[in-house]
C-alpha cells in the first residue's frame, strides 16, 4: 500500500501543477488581452465606463478613434467574427448558403474600408448540426480567436449557445433558427434575422387553409425545427375546419418510409404537409407518388431548392407541389439591389444572412466599442431608428454624419421584438416546369395580430 | 387490411435488414468482433453505384455489379491492412479500431461526395396491389435479393469447401487451423463475402433511399439490433431476427407513433435477451 | 430435520440429470451421510458422478431432486457462496485460481475480511486486522509447502502447486467440511507426502474431510471410511480394508484399473 | 493557438468524461462487466439535474416537470437518478455475460434516447431543456471557466480517490477474484451476484454527477448531446489508456479530448477550408484511433510510471 500512496501523490502533484500552469497562463493571457477586444471581465468594466461616458453611443461620431484605440489586439486592425454553421450533415447545404452570404457581406464591408474597429476577419467552423460541437467551437472562437459575434448557428446549436453568449457577452445571431424556444430565451445578446417558427407555421397553416382542401395529412421530421412550426400549422388548419387525417412524426435516416406512409395514404388526404429534410423528403415523395398519391403537397424550406426536381423527378411534382419558407419580399428595392450585387441572392436565407452580418458590422461601428457588449447595446437602434440605409457603407457614412440609422435589410425592414426576433415575410412557391415559381407572398404584416 | 399492409411493409423492411446485417454477422462469427465500419461499407457500395450510374451513365446492373466488387475489395484491403495486425489484441480493440475505420471511410466519402442528396438514374417504383396489399417492384426486388442471398449463402456455407472452412473457423479457429484449413485464404474469403454483401446492401440502399453521406452510418443502430438479436447463431437466426425486428418496427406504427420505431427495435432486443440470454441462437452453456 | 446428531452432512435421495442423462442418483437418488470429524474417501471410475456430487454439495449445481443438510441446516437450494459461508470448503478437479492475483492474494481472498464489504472498504477499520489475516495466509501457504512463493504471480506455479494453493485458500477459512477433488493429480511426490501429513493433521484437529481421489494408494492409507460410486450411485461403503476386498468394487472399478 | 484556453477546456471536458471512463473502468476492468450504454447514465444525470432545477413549465414549454430546486439539490438528484437508472437496467441485465451484457446495455441506452426524443413531456423532445441553472454566476475575480475546470477536476479527483480506495482494499481483491473466476470466488463465500450489482450501482453514481456537471457547463440537456457516440468516445478513451491502470484511463481521456481540441483550435477563414477541414477531421481522427490502438502510447507511459514507482 505504501507504493500506491507515493504513486498517488505523484499524480496529485501532476494534476495540481497542470492546473496551476493553466491558471498562470490564463492570468498572463488576461493581462495581454485585457486592453483589447477580449470579452474578459476587464473589458466589461470598460464597457460600463464607455456607456456612462457616452450615454448615446450611436451619435458618437468619435467612435472611430475609440475603435482604433480598442483594436490593438488584432495586429492588422481586424475584428473577428465567428461563422458557426453546419457544413456537413443534413443541413450542410444551408450552412454553406449562409456562410457564403456572410462571406459576401464581409467582402462588401471590408471593401468599403471596414469598420472603425478594423476590417472584419471571419473564422469558420462546422458544427455538423451538433450542439456539443457548437458549444466547443463557439468557446474556441470567443476565447482563442476573440470573436465579438457568432453568426449562423442552427436552432439546436443556437439554443445551446444562449447561456454562453450572455455569460461571455458575445452576440450570437442566426438567419434561420426559427425555434420557438428562442421566443423566451432571446433578446439580449441573442438575435435572429428570421421570424420564429410561429410565423412559419402560421404561413403554412394559412396556405393550407386557403386551398380548399377537405383533409390534410401532416408528415413531420422528428426535429425541433420541423415539429414546432407544424404544431402551429396544425392549430391553424384545425381552426379552419379542415380534417387532419394523420399527424406523423418520423425519424430521418431511414432507407424507406413505407410504414409511416401506410395510414397516411390509406386515409386519402387531399394534400400532404411534409415538413422534413431533403433525404427523408425525397424518399417520402417518391414512395407516396409510386403508391398512387396524386393530391397536392406543401413542403417546408429544406425542399425549397432546385435539386429537388432532379432528385424526385420534376414530372412527379410539377403543379402539385408547393413550398413555404421565410423569404424576402422580392419587390423590395433593398432586395432588388442585393440581387443585383449577389448572384446567389435567391438562395433560401441568403438575404437574412447578409443582413445579419451587415447589422453586426453597423452595430460595431455605431457603438464605437469593438466587442459583443457594444453590438448588443446598439443593435436594436441601428435596426430601427433614424435614416434608412441598406448597405454598410451608407450606414457608416450616416453614422459618421452623426445621424441615427435604420437598417432596411434585403430580407425586410428588420425590427427586433422583445425576444430579438424580426417579424418576417413568407413566400409560397409552386413547382412549375421543374423550377420553383412564386405564387403567393405573405408580408410580415399578415401575421401582426 | 391496414394491418396486413403494415405486416408486408415490415417484411420488406426486415429483408433489407437481413441484407444489411448478414455480412456483419458473418464477420462477427468468423473474425469474432463487431465491425462497426460495416455500415460505412454500405456507403461505399451505395456511392459507387451512384457514381457509375448517375455520373458515368452506366446501366444500373453494371453499376451495381462493379460497386459490389469494389466494396468487397475495399473491405478485404481494410481487413488486411488494419484488422489483421491487431487481431491478437482482442475484440474490444478491434471494435474500437473499426470505429476509427468507420470515421476514415465516412470522412473520405464526405470529401469525395460532399453534402446534399444523391439519387440514382432509375425510374420511379411501380406499384402493384395484389389482394389490396400495395407493394412496389423495388420492394419485391429487396425481398427477392434477401431470399436469393440467404439461399445461396446457405448453400455456399454448407456445400462448398470454402464455405465449410468458414464455418469451421467460426466454431473453433485453433481447431480449424490444426485440421489443415488454410486460415489465411479462408479469412480472405470471409472478408470478400461479408464486404461484398455490405456492397449489395449498399446498392439496395441506393435504389430505394435518397442518399446522403450520413445515411449509411445511420443504419448501424438497426444493424446492431438485428445482430444482437440473432446472437452468435447461424445464418437462419439472422434471417429470423431481421424479419422480427422489421415487422415489429413497422407494425408498431399501427399502434404507437412512428418516432418510436428505434425504441421498438431495441425493446424487442431487450425482451428477447432477457428470456434467451444468448440471443435467438440460444444454446445456453451449463 | 431428521438428521442424526453426529452427521455433519447428510445427502438424501439426491439426483441430477444433464440433458436427459443421469449424472447422479439412480432410481432412488444418492443417499449418504458424513459424520463430524470423519475422513472419507470418495472413489469410483471416471464418469461415476463424483465431481458432480461435489458440485451439488457446494451449490455450484442445483439438485433435481432430494435434500442436502449440512450442520443442521437445509442447504439443498443454497447458492454456492452460501454453502461456502456455511462452512463447506472445496477444491476443483482442474484447479481454479485467480490469475491476476499474486499467490498470497489468492489465499487472502479465502479469508473473510471486513474490508470486503462495500462500506467497510471505504473506511479504514479493516486495516487493523489485515496484518493478522496476512499472517494466517502465510501460515496456510507454509502448510501446503508454498511458503517461499507467496509474492510470486500465480501464473508462475505448476499445476500441482496450483492444487496446493487451492487447499491453502480453503484452509485460511477454516471450513467445517473440506471437499477435495483429486488433490494429488499432477502433484510431485515430495508435495504429496506433505499433503498426506497435512490431511492427517487436519483430520486430527477435527476437520471433516471428503476426498475424491484416483490415487488409491494415497487415499486408502489415509481415509477411515470409503464410499464407492459407479454410474451415479453408491456401490459400496466401508473401511479401506473392506473396500479393497469387495468384489463388486473390484469388478466395477479396480478390475479395469491398474491401481493398488 | 490559445494554449491556456485549450488546457482549460481539456481539463473541464476531459475531467467530466474522465469520471465516466473511470466508472467504465471499474465496471469493465475490475467488475468484468461490459457496459455499452454508459451514455444513458450520463444522460439520466444531466436530465435529472435539468428537471430538478428547472422552473415549472410555462408558455411554450412542453415539459411537464420543473421543480426549481437549488443547484446542489439538482446535483444530488442527478447522482440519485443515475443510481435508479442503474437499478432498473441492472436488475434484468446483470445475469448476462460479456458481449450479451454489452449489447443489452446498448439497447437500453438506445431505448432511453428514443424515449427522450419522442416523449416531449419529459424534456421538450429534440430541442431539450436549455438555459439550465449554473451554481453561482459571480465568482469575484475568478473567471467562471476556471471554477468549472476546478469543479470538474475535483469531481474526477474525488471519484479517483474513492475508487482507488475501494480497489486497493480487500473489496477490490475480491472483485478481481470474481472477475478471474466466478465459481472459485463463490467457493470462498464471495457473493458474486451481489458484488457485481454493487459495482454496477456505485459506478453509476459519479457518472450521474458528471452528467449534472456537464449539464451545468453546457446549460443544456438535449438528446443530441447523449448519443451512442459518447459511449464510443468513452470506450475509445478507455482502450487508448489501457484497460487496467487507473491513471492510464484518465490519461487516455485527457489525451483524446486534447486531440479533439487541437484539431478544432485551428481557425479557418474561408468556407471551403472549413468544409475540407470537416471531412479531413474525420479521416485524421479515424487514422489516429487506428494508429494509437496499434502503438498504444498511453499504455506504455502508464506502464513506465508503474515501473518507476
Amino acid at each position: 500500500m505504501q507504493h500506491t500512496r507515493i504513486r498517488w501523490l505523484h499524480i496529485l502533484a501532476a494534476i495540481l501543477a497542470l492546473a496551476m500552469i493553466a491558471a498562470a497562463c490564463g492570468d498572463d493571457d488576461d493581462e495581454e488581452t485585457s486592453s483589447t477586444a477580449s470579452p474578459a471581465q476587464t473589458t466589461t468594466t470598460q464597457t460600463a465606463a464607455a456607456t456612462s461616458e457616452d450615454p448615446d453611443p450611436v451619435t458618437d461620431s468619435d467612435g472611430s478613434d475609440a475603435g482604433t484605440a480598442d483594436a490593438e489586439p488584432l495586429e492588422a486592425g481586424e475584428v473577428t467574427v465567428g461563422v458557426l454553421v453546419p457544413l456537413t450533415g443534413e443541413l450542410g447545404e444551408f450552412g454553406e448558403i449562409v456562410a457564403d452570404a456572410i462571406e459576401f457581406g464581409v467582402g462588401e464591408i471590408n471593401a468599403a474600408g471596414g469598420t472603425s474597429c478594423g476590417t472584419i476577419r471571419t473564422v469558420i467552423a462546422d458544427t455538423g448540426g451538433d450542439a456539443e460541437t457548437g458549444i466547443r467551437e463557439a468557446t474556441n472562437m470567443i476565447e482563442s480567436e476573440g470573436a465579438v459575434a457568432i453568426l449562423g448557428p442552427t436552432s439546436g446549436v443556437m439554443v445551446a449557445l444562449v447561456d454562453l453568449a450572455k455569460r461571455e457577452e458575445v452576440v450570437i445571431m442566426s438567419p434561420y433558427a426559427g425555434t420557438i424556444t428562442l421566443n423566451e430565451l432571446g433578446g439580449d445578446f441573442v438575435y435572429r434575422t428570421v421570424s420564429s417558427d410561429l410565423g412559419d407555421g402560421a404561413a403554412s397553416g394559412l396556405w393550407l387553409s386557403s386551398r380548399g382542401y377537405e383533409s390534410v395529412a401532416f408528415m413531420i421530421q422528428n426535429e425541433e425545427s420541423t415539429i414546432s412550426p407544424a404544431e402551429v400549422a396544425r392549430t391553424e388548419v384545425t381552426d379552419a375546419g379542415i380534417e387532419i387525417t394523420d399527424f406523423v412524426v418520423y425519424n430521418p435516416g431511414q432507407p424507406s418510409y413505407q410504414a409511416e406512409l401506410t395510414t397516411v395514404l390509406a386515409n386519402e388526404p387531399d394534400a400532404i404537409f411534409l415538413a422534413g429534410g431533403q433525404e427523408s423528403g425525397v424518399t417520402l415523395i417518391k414512395e407516396a407518388v409510386a403508391a398512387g398519391f396524386d393530391g397536392e403537397w406543401l413542403f417546408t424550406a429544406d425542399l425549397a431548392v432546385p435539386e429537388i426536381f432532379d432528385a424526385v423527378g420534376a414530372e412527379l411534382i410539377n403543379d402539385k407541389a408547393f413550398v413555404e419558407f421565410a423569404d424576402a419580399d422580392p419587390s423590395l428595392p433593398e432586395f432588388i439591389s442585393f440581387e443585383e450585387r449577389y448572384e446567389a441572392a435567391g438562395d433560401p436565407f441568403a438575404p437574412n444572412s447578409y443582413d445579419m452580418v451587415t447589422l453586426a458590422a453597423l452595430a460595431l461601428e455605431a457603438s464605437g466599442q469593438c466587442d459583443g457588449a457594444g453590438i448588443n447595446s446598439v443593435i436594436r437602434e441601428v435596426a430601427d431608428s433614424g435614416t434608412a440605409v441598406s448597405t454598410f457603407a451608407e450606414g457608416r457614412d450616416a453614422l459618421a454624419a452623426g445621424e441615427n440609422i435604420n437598417y432596411e435589410g434585403a430580407s425586410g425592414p428588420l425590427v427586433f421584438d422583445e425576444s430579438g426576433t424580426v417579424s418576417g415575410a413568407y413566400t409560397i412557391q409552386q413547382a412549375q416546369n421543374g423550377e420553383w415559381v412564386n405564387v403567393e407572398f405573405y408580408p410580415a404584416s399578415t401575421f401582426d395580430n | 387490411m391496414l394491418f396486413l399492409q403494415f405486416l408486408v411493409t415490415g417484411i420488406v423492411t426486415g429483408c433489407f435488414l437481413i441484407l444489411a446485417t448478414i455480412g456483419f454477422s458473418l464477420t462477427r462469427r468468423v473474425e469474432g468482433f463487431l465491425n462497426i465500419a460495416h455500415a460505412e461499407l454500405l456507403g461505399v457500395g451505395a456511392f459507387a453505384t451512384w457514381w457509375f450510374n448517375a455520373s458515368r451513365g452506366w446501366h444500373i446492373i453494371a453499376a451495381a455489379a462493379i460497386a459490389v466488387v469494389i466494396t468487397a475489395l475495399v473491405g478485404l484491403g481494410i481487413a488486411r491492412a488494419i484488422y489483421d495486425p491487431i487481431r491478437v489484441r482482442g475484440p474490444a480493440v478491434l471494435l474500437i479500431t473499426s470505429v476509427g475505420v468507420a470515421f476514415v471511410i465516412g470522412g473520405v466519402i464526405d470529401a469525395l461526395i460532399g453534402t446534399g442528396i444523391r439519387t440514382l438514374d432509375i425510374g420511379l417504383a411501380t406499384s402493384y396491389e395484389p389482394f389490396g396489399i400495395r407493394i412496389t417492384n423495388y420492394q419485391l426486388l429487396v425481398v427477392a435479393l434477401a431470399a436469393l442471398v440467404s439461399v445461396s449463402l446457405a448453400l455456399f456455407l454448407n456445400r462448398t469447401r470454402t464455405g465449410l472452412a468458414i464455418r469451421a473457423m467460426a466454431v473453433n479457429p485453433e481447431l480449424a487451423a490444426s485440421r489443415g484449413i488454410d486460415v489465411r485464404s479462408t479469412s480472405r474469403a470471409t472478408w470478400l463475402l461479408s464486404s461484398g454483401l455490405a456492397g449489395l446492401a449498399g446498392v439496395m440502399l441506393a435504389v430505394i433511399a435518397t442518399l446522403t453521406t450520413d445515411l449509411p452510418f445511420a443504419q448501424i443502430l438497426v444493424i446492431l439490433a438485428v445482430a444482437i438479436l440473432a446472437g452468435l447463431g447461424s445464418l437462419y437466426t439472422v434471417i429470423a431476427s431481421g424479419l422480427i425486428i422489421g415487422v415489429a418496427m413497422d407494425v408498431s406504427v399501427y399502434w404507437i407513433p412512428a418516432g418510436y420505431r428505434p425504441l421498438v427495435a431495441f425493446a424487442v432486443v431487450i425482451i428477447v435477451l432477457l428470456f434467451r440470454p444468448e440471443g435467438l441462437a440460444g444454446t445456453r452453456a451449463a | 430435520m431428521n438428521n442424526n446428531s453426529s452427521a455433519l452432512l447428510s445427502v438424501e435421495h439426491v439426483s441430477k440429470r444433464f440433458a436427459g442423462l443421469q449424472a447422479v442418483g439412480g432410481d432412488d437418488g444418492l443417499t449418504f451421510a458424513v459424520d463430524k470429524g470423519a475422513f472419507i474417501g470418495l472413489i469410483g471410475p471416471n464418469g461415476a458422478g463424483k465431481s458432480t456430487t461435489f458440485n451439488l454439495l457446494s451449490g455450484v449445481l442445483a439438485t433435481d431432486t432430494g435434500r442436502v443438510c449440512f450442520d443442521g441446516r437445509d442447504i439443498t437450494a443454497a447458492q454456492s457462496h452460501k454453502c461456502a459461508a456455511c462452512g463447506i470448503g472445496r477444491t476443483f478437479q482442474t484447479p481454479r485460481v485467480f490469475e491476476s492475483l499474486s499467490v498470497i492474494d489468492n489465499v487472502l481472498v479465502g479469508a473473510d475480511s471486513a474490508g470486503e464489504r462495500l462500506l467497510g472498504a471505504l473506511g479504514r477499520s479493516w486495516r487493523v486486522r489485515e496484518s493478522e489475516t496476512i499472517e494466517q495466509a502465510r501460515l496456510a501457504l507454509e502448510r501446503v509447502g508454498l511458503g517461499s512463493y507467496s509474492d510470486d504471480p500465480v501464473t508462475d506455479l505448476s499445476g500441482g502447486e496450483l492444487r496446493m494453493l487451492e487447499v491453502a485458500r480453503q484452509l485460511v477459512r477454516e471450513p467445517k467440511l473440506l471437499l477435495l477433488d483429486e488433490p494429488t493429480a499432477g502433484v510431485h511426490p515430495g508435495l504429496q507426502e506433505r499433503l498426506a501429513e497435512l490431511l492427517l493433521n487436519l483430520h486430527r484437529s477435527g476437520m471433516t474431510l471428503l476426498v475424491v481421489e484416483h490415487n488409491l494408494r494415497f487415499l486408502l492409507a489415509l481415509a477411515d471410511r470409503v464410499l464407492v460410486m459407479s454410474q451415479g450411485q453408491l456401490l459400496a461403503e466401508g473401511a479401506p480394508s473392506e473396500i479393497r476386498s469387495n468384489p463388486a468394487v473390484i469388478s466395477a472399478y479396480l478390475g479395469d484399473d491398474h491401481a493398488v | 493557438m490559445n494554449w491556456p484556453q485549450l488546457i482549460i477546456t481539456v481539463i473541464t471536458i476531459g475531467s467530466i468524461l474522465g469520471v465516466v471512463t473511470l466508472a467504465l473502468n471499474l465496471q469493465y476492468a475490475r467488475g468484468g462487466m461490459i457496459n455499452f450504454g454508459i451514455v444513458a447514465y450520463f444522460a439520466a444525470g444531466a436530465y435529472a439535474y435539468a428537471i430538478a432545477t428547472q422552473p415549472a413549465p410555462q408558455g411554450l414549454d412542453q415539459y411537464s416537470f420543473g421543480f426549481d430546486w437549488p443547484w446542489w439539490a439538482g446535483f444530488v438528484a442527478a447522482g440519485f437518478a443515475a443510481l435508479v437508472f442503474a437499478v432498473v437496467t441492472g436488475w434484468p441485465t446483470l445475469r448476462l455475460r460479456g458481449e450479451y451484457l454489452a449489447l443489452t446495455t446498448f439497447a437500453f441506452a438506445e431505448v432511453f434516447h428514443s424515449f427522450l426524443i419522442n416523449e416531449r413531456r419529459i424534456g421538450n423532445g429534440t430541442v431539450g431543456l436549455s438555459n439550465l441553472e449554473r451554481p453561482v454566476s459571480d465568482w469575484g475575480p475568478i473567471e467562471e471557466k476556471y471554477v468549472f475546470a476546478a469543479a470538474a477536476a475535483l469531481l474526477l479527483l474525488v471519484t479517483l480517490i474513492a475508487f482507488r480506495r475501494l480497489l486497493n482494499s480487500p473489496y477490490g481483491r475480491a472483485l478481481d477474484a470474481i472477475r478471474d473466476d466466478e465459481i472459485a470466488a463463490a467457493a470462498v463465500a464471495k457473493p458474486v451476484a451481489d458484488m457485481r450489482r454493487q459495482v454496477f450501482l456505485i459506478s453509476a453514481v459519479p457518472v450521474g454527477f458528471a452528467g449534472a456537471l456537464y449539464a451545468m457547463f453546457t446549460t443544456l440537456a438535449q438528446p443530441s448531446l447523449f448519443t451512442a457516440e459518447v459511449t464510443f468516445v468513452v470506450w475509445i478513451a478507455l482502450v487508448l489508456g489501457g484497460e487496467r491502470p487507473i491513471y492510464g484511463v484518465v490519461l487516455g481521456t485527457l489525451g483524446l479530448v486534447f486531440f479533439e481540441e487541437v484539431v478544432r483550435a485551428w481557425p479557418f477563414e474561408t468556407v471551403r477550408s472549413a468544409q475540407i477541414a470537416a471531412s479531413v477531421e474525420h479521416v485524421v481522427t479515424g487514422l489516429l484511433f487506428i494508429a494509437v490502438l496499434r502503438l498504444r502510447p498511453f499504455d506504455r507511459i502508464s506502464e513506465q510510471l508503474k515501473a518507476r514507482a
